[in-house]
């Protein structure tokens, strides 16, 4: 049934669609812009389950591909294409959408993490009207970007979570709100500009392709993925030096490099890491629950979909490199946020450090490896909004989330306190909870590749347990202080996600084969060619 | 060629004559004439008053206007007499671009009038 | 073509002297006529390469009077810009011509 | 000297051009001498009274003792006057006017200069005057020789706009700004003659001519009533001569280029008159030109300021412009060939 | 020695825009003068843009013509003249950009030109017209004498438009600069090509293209000295960097429609002459030229290089808006020069496309700003960036159609100035010019920290007064047209680039005489 309908597109411009009844709605109409934007946020993580529960990881996502040639630009052809033989030159931008293994989960967690921030936005007290066009703007650009098949789709989604985000985190963030925006701007403008460098030095060699039709040959070059994919894994191609096609060395090694800046700023990196600081500090905790949640992840996939998947070749020539910058990441985060007196600030530290788990994972080069790395990314990405909701709820009662300044929470929240702790455990990587299966994949993909590296990296998970229980244990146990005796439990429209995501994380804790099942299959491809590559 | 090397050998003697000229004159009278200055005989003349200030004073911007005026109209003739010399051959059309061009300028003529650029209300 | 040389010598020299007036020359009125000068050299130029040059042809004279046209009128429009400058600021020094400067 | 035009350039040519313009040097001296005579004789004409009459018989050498007084006068020159600009003033005034005789055709075969841009050749040199004046006015550090000078040059500069103009239309029968070849285009019958068919043109021209000259009804500058002497107040003994000297060479150039331009310059009035040289009937033409130039003095009084200025601008500018295209209509109506 | 070619009645068909753009200067410049002093001049105004729009309807049916001509295999272009003026799709193009830029400009001006600000505003409204036509005389001349007159008569037109407000004395100061500087630039460009014209013999860039071979093998110096003094010029008329100091004072300190023709077309203009002076001289058509190409081209493009760089480090101190714009000018004007610069090689030659696509972008951006600038100055008497303080707040209509435009001015999707800059970024890719390809992303990505300060100021701060901003009609109508086009541009930039594709052609319209 999904089959007939161009579910993908439907899925991702839903919520641009509420963005433009929100807007029309009248100001004053608070309740129901509400209502609107939390429906528009909750329909398309339907139609994501939807998808999830007809998707066949034998067939893979050939099933929902949408393909539209959005821009056909001509390009002049006097000065001397006529010996090609060609009729027509064109520049082709298409709108294609299409979903895989790698995909799907993403997709599903973004829904998950937009449908529960939607409600926790009650901590919203501002200008409701705009926050919620924003924020469900900002969702037309998530889903984008792990739909698009595109490259210069893919770019303009990726840019299109950068300006929403930019004025959620800059109107409703707390003081240092606009330092916090204009340094989420400049860097991931910064990334995006990396990013499309290198795509445009792929589309301009490997994305040239001629077909034949009625009419003569068509000359183009393409943004598409598929054509991308068939281009660099031609053989042939690399040969034949004389063919627009050749991508020389020297280009491809330009290529990859732009794009792990690209996505290592997003991911982040450790060198890139500061301005993600900034924002999981200053921005509203519904914003963090997406920017944490979701936006770090388009980083992993980034990588993924574009490093690994096009450019292979430099991907294992790296992947040392690679997996010794997610060891990094892993150490550096988890000593950082031990030394963290504001829980924010924790939280904000420990992302890196399960970013660099991410990162391993991909190093690894083989499909545990990989299938670590996006389960990790889904994985944090619950627990974070998880963690970043009961942030939001303490600070709302609180006004402060300072580890040294609260304790003694359990006695008058004890409900808050009971997740807190839940989610504490899951990132520190309890098994049972999802954080667990994502550590565990990825270490075991890099013990295949690097082994060494795995007894750092299983340091660092030391560290997460010092710093998960020292902040939560002394935030929950010890004494109260007084200003906080009157502080009341949550609200059920608080409970309610909080309950969900904590669910999620159980479920995917006990039964990982969920998410698991649907990956298999969508590395194989990638796979063979690495094989073919250290055979060869 | 010959020719106007000839008219310009004629036009510089006839410079270097006018300036030959006033020199030797002023030289002779110098021979001639007294010479007793005092400061009576050197101060400005104002009709006898004292002179008071400096007389080197600013002097109204309407002279600079019209200075611009000209400056319009007379290099205005620069397309004018080419065309003038030239109009036999030009024709009808010759005449009616210049109607144009002259027209463009008569708009000028007539913002200055509007402007009362030509209104000469003091010195 | 050595009197095309000196011609041209000539001409660059008047440039170059208009273009040291703009650049260092304070008196704004100065600063107008080295922009003259430069149009004059320019003149020069045309009307040495116009007599002298390959294809001699009267097109460079021809240039060169449209260019002394536009000068001129280029020099009326600065002259009533700077009256209209002098008026409000009462110097004709350009280095006073600061306000914009923040 | 139309027949050493065609020689190379030699020395010998040089001397007998220099000659030539000692010549011409002299014969001016001499018309500026008695034009100034004249001048006073036929004012005092028209004024009933005798003018000049002791000094010689009928009172000839009175100019010549006047420039004698003038040569022989003490040179003062005021302590706050910019002594190099107040000394190079008269003579810069001088050279042009000089200048512009050299382009003269007084007969078919009797011209120095023959340049196919004669009439802008005039108007150029011409226009230096007007720098000389002003340094003039300015360099004597006074209050009237200022104003005088600003005026002056105020003046000449509006005026020979119109008279710039009001020779395009000869140009455009003529096609040729040569002054010779505009005499001879206007052989035959008086009604040939320029000043008829550019009556207009000839009416601005004469006033231009008499206006660009500084003479009344239009000597402002010099005006006495107000200005005491205009530019020249400080001015004494023969640097004033010079200035003198110019407005008379003045007088004698614009006599002549309006007897070239627009009363067929030795062109006797019916070709049957031809027996009587052409000198002679430029010089009658010539003659008539200062005479009505000293008539207008004597007859006109002086226009005040505003009303001298807007008529440059308001009244002769545009009529110039519309001689020039009743000149190119006609020109339409009758034919090329006239 | 060629016969004399007058022009003809004919001719005047083909001169229709010029012709009825120079009818209506004086025409309203009489009407001016003639109504008396209590009649609003908006009706000047109005009949300014009547005029424009005249004038353009015009140049569509050239463009008309000249489609059919093309259809039915003659060539499509007309050479006036003897060639020394050109009607050809380029030509037509630009003419139709200026003449929409300028219209409006113009109709964003109605209304908010105050007169105690401009005290004569008549002028103002019909002083646009000459200058627009010297941009368009730039834009269609096939010789350096009609070029010139072009720019000058642009440049002119533009100098008066600076000093137009007289009672200001940093007008009066903005207009003394501009016209020093543009003096200067107009001396350059003349002394250059007063070499080239030494060097080929012709000042026909017909007679120019078929020379220049000889030329250079004859005396490399000349050309070299021709072009380069030319390229100063222009750096200084496009005020690209380091020629750049003079566009912050001058666009402050001029009306800010003015600074919004200055930065539009008065730019485009000088593009204009570039690419008849760099391209239609046939630098392409000859193997000794390739050199001289290669160092020209260099030239320009670490030109381009500088401004974009330079454009955005001084905007990023800058906190009056209007000299933020113009340094944005500056790096914007970078970018215009870089399709320029990139070699026509067998891969690329739509180097045109991509400059006319980005030229359009930027006018409807940089215009759009201008007005909601002219209505945020109005409202808080300051230029400064802190008048958009909470102009969410006043005006969240207006502030919304500013966050497109600002959306297009730094690059980001959807809108026409990413496009645009992709489209530009592409070619220089293909021609695999990367190292300006990364000066162009990077100085976009700083970029965004300087457009962003717009919208920091109108959605996060908070201004003095929370009174309603009233914008006027036609200022308004611009605001929204401007921002409509620009996100319209991003959305579906197809139709104008197969449209433009159509018409253009590098052999008809740059090298076929």
């Amino acid at each position: 049934m999904l089959e007939d309908i161009p579910v993908l597109s439907i899925l991702t411009f839903l919520p641009l669609l509420g963005t433009l009844i929100t807007l029309l709605l009248p100001q004053s109409r608070v309740r129901f812009i509400r209502g609107t934007a939390i429906a528009f946020t909750f329909l398309p993580l339907l139609l994501a389950i939807a998808l999830y529960v007809s998707y066949e990881p034998i067939v893979g996502g050939g099933a929902f591909a949408e393909k539209l040639t959005w821009l056909s630009i001509p390009l002049n052809t006097e000065a001397g294409l006529a010996d090609k033989g060609a009729t027509s030159y064109r520049l082709l931008f298409d709108y294609r959408m299409g979903v895989d293994g790698l995909s799907l989960p993403l997709v599903l967690l973004t829904g998950a993490v937009a449908s529960m921030a939607s409600l926790a936005s009650v901590y919203i007290r501002k200008r409701w009207k705009l926050y919620y066009a924003l924020f469900l703007l900002l969702q037309t650009g998530m889903y984008g970007v792990f739909l698009a098949r595109d490259l210069t789709l893919f770019f303009i989604f990726f840019e299109l979570t950068l300006i929403p985000m930019f004025f959620l985190i800059g109107i409703w963030g707390y003081f240092g709100r606009e330092q916090a925006a204009n340094r989420f701007l400049v860097y991931n403008g910064l990334g995006s500009a990396f990013m499309l460098l290198a795509f445009l030095i792929l589309i301009a060699t490997a994305g040239f392709s001629a077909t034949e039709t009625a009419s003569g040959t068509t000359l183009s070059f393409s943004g598409s993925y598929e054509v991308l994919l068939a281009n660099l894994a031609d053989p042939n191609a690399a040969v034949n030096q004389d063919s627009i096609m050749y991508l020389s060395d020297n280009l491809k090694w330009t290529a990859f490099i732009l794009l792990v800046i690209a996505f290592g700023i997003k991911l982040p990196i450790f060198p890139f890491h500061t301005w993600m600081l900034k924002v999981h500090a200053e921005a509203a905790p519904p914003v963090v629950m997406i920017h944490s949640g979701i936006l770090l992840k388009m980083g992993a996939y980034g990588l993924l979909r574009f490093g690994a998947f096009l450019l292979p070749g430099q991907l294992q020539s790296w992947a040392p490199v690679l997996a010794t910058l997610g060891v990094i990441n892993i150490v550096y985060g988890a000593i950082l946020a031990c030394a963290q007196k504001e829980f924010k600030l924790v939280l904000a530290y420990s992302s890196i450090s399960h970013m660099g788990i991410v990162l391993l994972g991909i190093a690894s080069l083989n499909e545990a490896g990989f299938e670590g790395a996006v389960f990790q990314s889904v994985s944090h990405g619950l627990i974070s909004a998880l963690l970043f909701l009961i942030v939001g709820s303490l600070h709302e009662r609180a006004e402060t989330t300072r580890i040294d300044e609260l304790g003694g929470l359990a006695s008058v929240v004890p409900f808050t306190s009971g997740i807190l702790l839940t989610a504490g455990l899951a990132s520190l990587g309890l098994p049972g909870l999802s954080g667990f299966v994502g550590e565990f994949l990825s270490f075991l993909g890099l013990f295949d590749s690097y082994p060494w590296l795995v007894a750092v990296g299983v340091l660092g998970l030391l560290f997460a347990a010092v710093y998960v229980l020292r902040s939560v244990l002394s935030m929950t146990y010890g004494p109260l202080p007084d200003r906080f005796a009157a502080i009341r439990d949550v609200r059920f429209v608080e409970a309610l996600p909080m309950i969900a995501l904590t669910a999620l994380i159980v479920l995917l804790g006990v039964y990982p084969a969920l998410m698991t099942d649907m990956m298999s299959h969508s590395f194989d491809g990638l796979l063979k060619l690495l094989q073919s590559k250290v055979g060869g | 060629m010959e020719k106007y090397a000839n008219q310009y050998v004629i036009v510089t003697i006839f410079l270097v004559l006018g300036i030959v000229f006033p020199i030797v004159v002023l030289q002779i009278g110098k021979l001639l004439r007294p010479s007793k200055p005092n400061t009576e005989k050197e101060t400005t003349y104002e009709s006898g008053n004292e002179p008071v200030g400096d007389s080197q004073i600013r002097f109204n911007v309407r002279y600079y206007l019209y200075a611009l005026m000209f400056v319009i109209f007379d290099v205005e003739t620069v397309f004018l007499y080419p065309w003038a010399v030239a109009y036999k051959q030009l024709g009808l059309f010759a005449l009616f671009e210049m109607v144009v061009f002259v027209g463009l300028l008569l708009v000028g003529l007539i913002y200055a009038w509007r402007k009362k650029v030509f209104q000469w209300n003091s010195i | 073509m050595t009197m095309l040389g000196s011609y041209l010598t000539l001409a660059a020299v008047l440039f170059c002297l208009g273009l040291y007036g703009v650049l260092t020359k304070r008196n704004a009125i100065i600063v107008l006529l080295s922009i003259e000068l430069m149009l004059n050299a320019v003149n020069l130029n045309l009307v040495a390469f116009a007599k002298y040059g390959i294809n001699a042809s009267l097109r460079g004279q021809v240039f060169s009077l449209f260019t002394m046209t536009v000068a001129a009128a280029e020099a009326a429009v600065g002259i009533a810009v700077l009256i209209s400058l002098y008026r409000r600021r009462a110097t004709v020094n350009v280095d006073e011509y600061d306000e914009l400067r923040r | 000297m139309q027949r050493f035009w065609n020689d190379p350039v030699s020395w010998g040519h040089a001397g007998i051009y220099l000659l030539g313009a000692i010549a011409i040097l002299a014969v001016v001296i001499v018309f500026v001498t008695y034009a100034i005579y004249f001048e006073r004789k036929v004012i005092g004409w028209m004024q009933y009274r005798k003018g000049p009459n002791r000094t010689g018989p009928l009172g000839l050498l009175q100019t010549v003792a006047d420039v004698a007084k003038l040569l022989i006068k003490e040179d003062t020159i005021p302590a706050k006057a910019d002594k190099a600009l107040f000394i190079l003033a008269p003579a810069l005034a001088f050279v042009p006017s000089f200048l512009v005789l050299a382009i003269i055709p007084y007969g078919l075969n009797l011209q120095f200069a023959d340049l196919n841009v004669g009439f802008l050749y005039y108007v150029a040199l011409s226009g230096i005057t007007t720098i000389a004046i002003i340094l003039g006015g300015w360099s004597s550090n006074n209050k009237y020789a200022l104003l005088g000078g600003m005026r002056s040059a105020a003046q000449m500069i509006s005026y020979e706009v119109p008279l710039v103009l009001s020779v395009v239309g000869i140009a455009m029968m003529t096609e040729s700004l040569n002054l010779r070849e505009i005499v001879i285009h206007q052989e035959g019958y008086f009604w040939h003659w320029n000043f008829l068919p550019q009556i207009i043109g000839f009416a601005v021209f004469v006033v231009a001519a008499i206006s660009e000259l500084n003479r009344t009804p239009f000597d402002l500058p010099e005006a006495e009533s107000e200005l005491v002497a205009g530019y020249h107040v400080e001015y004494s003994g023969f640097r004033f001569a010079f200035f003198m000297l110019t407005e008379y060479i003045y007088v004698y150039a614009i006599a002549c280029l309006a007897t070239i331009l627009f009363l067929g310059g030795w062109n006797p009035p019916a070709p049957q008159l031809d027996f009587i040289p052409g000198l002679l009937w430029f010089a009658l033409k010539f003659a008539f030109i200062v005479f009505f130039l000293f008539w207008i003095r004597a007859t006109l009084p002086r226009l005040r300021v505003d009303q001298l200025m807007g008529m440059a601008w308001k009244v002769l500018l545009p009529l110039a412009i519309l001689n020039i295209f009743l000149t190119a209509l006609g020109i339409e109506w009758w034919g090329k060939g006239g | 020695m060629q016969a004399l070619q007058t022009l003809t009645w004919n001719d005047t068909w083909y001169l229709a825009p010029e012709i009825v753009l120079a009818a209506f200067t004086i025409a309203l410049a009489l009407l001016d003068l003639s109504l008396p002093r209590r009649i609003d001049r908006d009706i000047i105004g109005w009949g300014a843009v009547l005029g424009l729009v005249t004038a353009g309807v015009f140049v569509g049916w050239h463009i008309h013509d000249l489609g059919a001509w093309e259809k039915a295999g003659e060539s499509p272009f007309r050479n006036l003249l003897d060639g020394s003026y050109r009607v050809d799709d380029f030509g037509n193009l630009l003419k139709l950009v200026f003449l929409g830029a300028s219209a409006l400009i113009v109709l964003a001006s109605l209304g908010t030109v105050k007169k105690e600000e401009v005290p004569i505003k008549g002028e103002f409204y019909y002083l646009v017209l000459p200058a627009v036509l010297g941009a368009m005389v730039m834009a269609s001349s096939g010789d350096l004498i009609t070029l010139f007159i072009g720019m000058e008569l642009l440049g002119i037109a533009s100098y008066i438009l600076v000093g137009v407000r007289k009672s200001s004395g940093l007008s009066g100061e903005a207009a003394f600069k501009y016209v020093v500087t543009g003096g200067t630039a107009s001396a350059f460009v003349l002394y250059g090509m007063s070499f080239l014209y030494g060097a080929t013999g012709s000042t026909r860039l017909s007679g120019i293209a078929q020379s220049i071979g000889d030329a250079v093998e004859g005396s490399k110096a000349l050309v070299y000295v021709a072009f380069f003094l030319m390229i100063v010029g222009f750096a200084l008329k496009l005020a690209l960097a380091p020629f750049h100091a003079w566009a912050p004072d001058v666009y402050q300190g001029a009306p800010t429609p003015v600074t919004s023709f200055l930065g539009v077309v008065a730019k485009a203009a000088a593009f204009a002459m570039l690419y008849r002076l760099f391209v239609n001289t046939a630098l392409y058509a000859y193997a000794d030229t390739a050199q001289v190409r290669e160092d020209l081209f260099l030239a320009l493009a670490v030109l381009a290089a500088a401004a974009m760089i330079v454009g955005v480090a001084g905007a990023l101190r800058q906190q009056n808006a209007k000299r933020l714009l113009a340094l944005s000018g500056v790096a914007n004007a970078g970018i215009l020069l870089v399709p320029l610069t990139l070699d026509i090689t067998s891969f690329h030659s739509s180097l045109f496309s991509e400059f006319i696509y980005y030229l359009l972008a930027y006018v409807f951006m940089n215009v759009g700003a201008f007005a909601v600038l002219t209505v945020v100055s109005r409202e808080t008497g300051s230029e400064e960036l802190s008048g958009f303080a909470g102009l969410y707040h006043r005006a969240p209509w207006t502030a919304a159609a500013m966050t497109a435009l600002i959306c297009s001015l730094a690059g980001l999707p959807v809108t026409g100035g990413f496009f645009g800059k992709l489209f530009i970024l592409f070619g220089t890719v293909q021609t695999k010019q990367y190292w300006l390809a990364a000066i162009l992303l990077f100085t976009t990505v700083v970029s965004y920290y300087l457009y962003f300060s717009f919208i920091r100021q109108m959605f996060m701060r908070s201004g003095d007064t929370e009174r309603q901003t009233k914008v006027p009609m036609a200022t308004g109508l611009v605001v929204w047209i401007c921002a409509i086009a620009s996100v319209a541009l991003g959305v579906l930039p197809k139709p104008i680039l197969e449209w433009v594709d159509g018409l253009f052609s590098v052999s008809l319209d740059f090298l076929s005489r």
